[in-house]
């Protein structure tokens, strides 16, 4: 069965034709590959491929169908996309537009100042919240003319990566 | 005789000066805070306490809740490490009324080398060059004016109490002179709580090189030649090296004895750095001294062939030098590199979290000074750097090779890291020519931010890692339906790692 | 220009080899037994070729299926690492024919040292002292007699084709000289198919020093001193250090002049090492050459300054050597100690298996060549040897330490390991006070095997964390009775493991 | 509940008495213990216990109550010993002499040669045995006079840490 891998904004068909043991040959976007792929530590693939030797690093995102992968060049968000995640992915597109009326921190940190509140209007440019993180602080503006809708953390506060601070609309 | 120091830091260098400690057959104690109980220098240690909170201000920072650790350990000494308290004369001196040695120099020279002005009025009547501009702070424009007009444009506006690039401005054009300098008043205020400020010439593509220097309790004073600092992003240093690229040996001559001129200036005893300006035709002057170890001293260890730290604890024995200058020469070439957890592709945006996994470099020629470990909590509250990667060669070009070779050997996954930017340095011409100042970053944005190149090929390797990791794992979930598909090295994989797992 | 290198080696050396040529921007190829698809050169190298079954018999020494590969990956050299094919004239020659270089000397040189008996011969002939004995191997037991009334007892009887202890013979007494000289015989043709043998006198307190030498193929050769190899178990290194405790400048000068004539005498080229017997009256033999790169070479590189791999790929280049014998200095002291996966109170038993948890020492003046890593099986099939860990420091008092304190760091678990062992031996009065010939491990073997104290508190702690860890695997089980109980902090772990587990 | 464990040939008397989180105040043979105990890594625990700083390593050994135990002067086997371990152990007391008549191989390894055959009677001192691992071989010698009652490997297998190899009586 094929899949449709996205990394980075390419999307590519993979299908596996044969394994046995390490040995694995697959097809992508309808290039054939004849590998010899080994996880030799958690998460650290070795592959060899005509004689060439690679090391790629997996990271496991949100769901088990979402990687970090490290190669020596570069870093890549993957996903892979089967049935499930075409239904939710379908579902979701009416919902798409609104990503960009919630504020998140892309990084562990602490809130150290809120300058509005719910209710306010700000105009592209202004600060909402600031984080600091490892003695760096920084400020999150909003990108248009928005009105702040709630405010889900305050001041002191510790927030994780990805956590959700700001509501606008 | 020291037998037992307590370690007034957390990190890298805290585990950097147990490891001395070990050597030298003396017992360290670590203190850490709330966040710091899994931190490596804890396991380290022989002893342990806890002295707060995770904000700084209520542990690291917390002269009380240190001093009292070191009594109920009764440790002897002191190492303040660099950062937090090793600047702090209070905390020097607090110390020495307990009778608790501490590793560094005494209240009188970290007071004078703290305040800048003073600094550099103790400068000058040492007969040590500083960059021209006042030795009083300047309460008004007009004064600003008249200064301005004695040493000629472009100057900088700098906070006396400054530090971190806050408070300082730039003056290109003598229009600007009046909201700069209003506008660094404000900024010092915001910052220090002191809007104090003075004016320097400001050196146009300026080298930051700087001198270590080791001075016993007997007025015996050397240095240990330079270290190339001109490296940094956000004022913040990033790569150093030695020698630098720019001097030649009589210009080391004459900024080594001028270094030690300053250091001998406020009495100096233990380990410090006389850093200066350099200008590129060679005329440099004093910029400040910092009263402590350096983040980057390892470069100097590696071409000198002298552990800093075990000299600091055998000056603060009482000890003399153990060497005269002439003792002392460069061997080769040291190259260290700062890993930072952050984002350089985000404005270096700090990226604090859990390390997953972590290969480091290792072989001739290599030092890593670390501190995080795989499952390690890099927490939020202190600085990003992780590790400090120093590389030595016979040459300048060995080292920069051997470093190369070193980044690509080094793996971290799970928090962003200055890995790959690093190594695009060592592949900037500027960098492997020895050309540049601080404003290298700047001047090679372009190239340091492009990304590598991963083509297609590189690209389908990733692609089907992570899509047979993928299918390994649905298959752990169905066992019987893919067991045979397998083959049996999946299986003495599952079977191998179910060994490790507890 | 050699632009592309076929390792033809496993374990740390073949890293270590491709750590150079990365260093070099030339490209590596790896060749790997089935037992080594995991193994860490072959993750390093940029190109990898499997070259047979795990028994080195069929892989390793598997002359063409190495050269096969070097084809297929058009490899330009091989290098030979050491042990396996490094000392085999057949394939330095196979390599001469097939238009490949080969890192290391001619068939000649590699022939002439590889038969004792010719060596001897080469080397009296240059005038180098050998030890007193035969220059012809002996055949009666009547010759054999006339010898030893000829050097005097004690002799020993060795074979020619001779190495690691087998076919050698130590006559004590003139009546065991019969039975003595058969059994060597017998033992010979065992071993090595071949059952000559000759007589050398027996040097009693023995010690093992050797010099490292280059030569380039214009006739320019030096030696880079010594390096002090008498800390032995049944008859292999396990450490080795420079400077020699034993040495002094003259001598280092002379024996240095006869290791670099020994070498001249076969038209050496490349690295090689001149191993001899020196008494405790500081008489020197000719012992051996070893044509080929040493385990202990580090020590070399760190207290001289130069990477020897790298001057063995310039000498293939063709290129002459770039200093001369008066550039080169020591500076300082090194220790090298190797980790074996064995069990020291189990007659130094191999103990293979996976390497469960490893931590490496890091920090000034260290360097760890290993290629281990966590989850990693060692194989059954090949050396036991897992690490090499090398220290230096100003003086031999600092270098000990920091070996200390890096095997105190050091922690492997999985495997058994002599790291203990090893610590025990920095605390020998024997060894600290450098006064040990070969027989030290032998001496000192009551102390060497004593063990360590844990008193009633640290047997304490080792019940407390593995009781807390079964009350903690058992909660795992019936989460819902104990979640309460444990507080968050085992919650908080639990979590922060399943972001790691993949 | 308190409960024993072997370290050693010491036997020892165990109970948590109190805990919250990090905090753990145990009981061993009647003298307290008021720890702070954390995993830090993968069996690896730090425990401070006034203000010392203390390092173990666990490895899980053939059962979850059976652990190899590294400390840093000395390396213990240990066993915690419940109701089902002391079943155990009782019903294989009758057992126990039986063990000198089995030979396992302590290590990994390969078999080289196997100079007897089932039915021989060997003597004390004979080699029944040569395994090889990582270049060395070890010969496993009878103890006492005894016969062969059944060998279970051939010259050239590959046996594992433990493996039972020949059956005496």
């Amino acid at each position: 069965m094929a899949y449709e891998v996205n990394l980075g904004n390419r999307s590519a068909k993979v299908e596996v034709l044969n394994r046995a043991g390490n040995k694995v040959l697959l097809d992508i976007d309808g290039h054939k590959y004849d590998i010899d792929i080994a996880m030799v530590e958690r998460g650290v693939y070795s592959i060899l491929y005509k004689g060439h030797s690679y090391n790629v690093e997996l990271i496991e995102g949100e769901s088990s169908k979402k990687y970090i992968v490290n190669t020596f060049a570069k870093t890549f968000n993957l996903e892979i996309i089967d049935a499930e995640s075409k239904y939710i992915s379908s579902r979701n597109k009416g919902m798409e537009l609104e990503e960009e009326n919630l504020l998140a921190s892309p990084m562990p940190g602490k809130v150290v100042r809120i300058p509005v509140k719910a209710g306010d209007k700000v105009t592209a440019g202004q600060t909402l919240i600031v984080v600091e993180a490892m003695k760096m602080q920084s400020e999150f503006k909003a990108s248009h003319d928005k009105t702040v809708l709630e405010i889900l953390v305050k001041e002191g506060d510790t927030v994780n990566a990805h956590q959700l601070m700001i509501k606008l609309e | 005789m020291i037998k037992k120091v307590l370690v007034a830091n957390r990190g890298e260098i805290a585990v950097r000066v147990m490891r001395s400690c070990r050597e030298m057959g003396i017992r360290s104690v670590a203190v850490f805070s709330d966040a710091d109980r899994n931190s490596m220098h804890v396991r380290y240690a022989d002893e342990a306490y806890n002295i707060g909170p995770a904000p700084s201000r209520e542990s690291y920072l917390n002269i009380e809740a240190i001093i009292r650790a070191a009594k109920i350990s009764a440790a002897d000494a002191i190492h303040p490490g660099y950062g937090f308290l090793s600047e702090n004369a209070a905390f020097a001196a607090r110390c020495q009324e307990e009778g608790i040695i501490f590793v560094g120099p005494d209240p009188y020279a970290i007071t004078t080398m703290g305040d800048k002005i003073i600094a550099r009025q103790t400068m000058i009547a040492a007969g040590v060059p500083v960059v021209p501009g006042t030795t009083e702070k300047i309460n008004d424009e007009e004064t600003a004016l008249e200064i301005v007009k004695g040493i000629g444009l472009p100057i900088m506006i700098k906070a006396t109490a400054g530090g971190g690039g806050k408070g300082m401005r730039l003056v290109k054009h003598i229009d600007e002179l009046g909201s700069s300098f209003r506008r660094a008043k404000s900024e010092a205020m915001n910052a220090f709580g002191n809007d104090s400020v003075y004016i320097e010439k400001y050196i146009q593509s300026p080298h930051h090189i700087e001198f270590q220097i080791l001075a016993d309790n007997y007025g015996n004073a050397i240095h240990l030649f330079e270290r190339e600092c001109s490296i940094q992003r956000r004022h913040q240093k990033v790569i150093e090296e030695t020698p630098s690229p720019l001097m030649n040996p009589e210009l080391r001559r004459e900024m080594g004895e001028v270094a030690v001129k300053a250091a001998k200036a406020v009495n100096y005893k233990g380990a410090g750095t006389i850093e200066f300006i350099v200008s590129d035709d060679l005329e440099y002057y004093f910029l400040e001294m910092n009263t402590r170890l350096q983040v980057e001293h390892p470069v100097t260890e590696r071409v000198v062939g002298v552990d800093l730290v075990k000299e600091q604890i055998n000056i603060a024995n009482g000890n003399p030098l153990p060497f005269s200058q002439e003792d002392l020469q460069q061997h080769g070439h040291s190259i260290q590199c700062r890993i930072y957890a952050e984002d350089p592709d985000n404005n270096f945006m700090p990226n604090p979290g859990v390390i997953s996994h972590i290969t480091e470099p290792h072989g001739l020629g290599l030092r890593c000074d670390g501190y995080v470990y795989e499952g390690y909590e890099i927490p939020i509250y202190y600085d990003p750097m992780i590790t400090k990667l120093i590389s030595w060669g016979e040459t300048r070009t060995e080292a920069i090779a051997r470093m190369k070779r070193a980044l690509y050997e080094y793996k971290i996954t799970g928090v962003k890291t200055n890995i790959k930017f690093l190594e695009k340095i060592m592949d900037t011409k500027d960098f492997t020519e020895g050309q540049y100042n601080t404003h290298f970053i700047e001047k090679n944005g372009e190239f340091l931010h492009s990304s590598r190149l991963c083509g297609t090929e590189c690209e389908d390797m990733a692609i089907m890692a992570a899509f047979v990791d993928f299918l390994t794992k649905m298959e752990r979930i169905q066992p019987p339906r893919y067991t045979d598909e397998l083959g049996s090295n999946w299986k003495d994989f599952g079977r191998k790692r179910n060994v490790l797992r507890l």
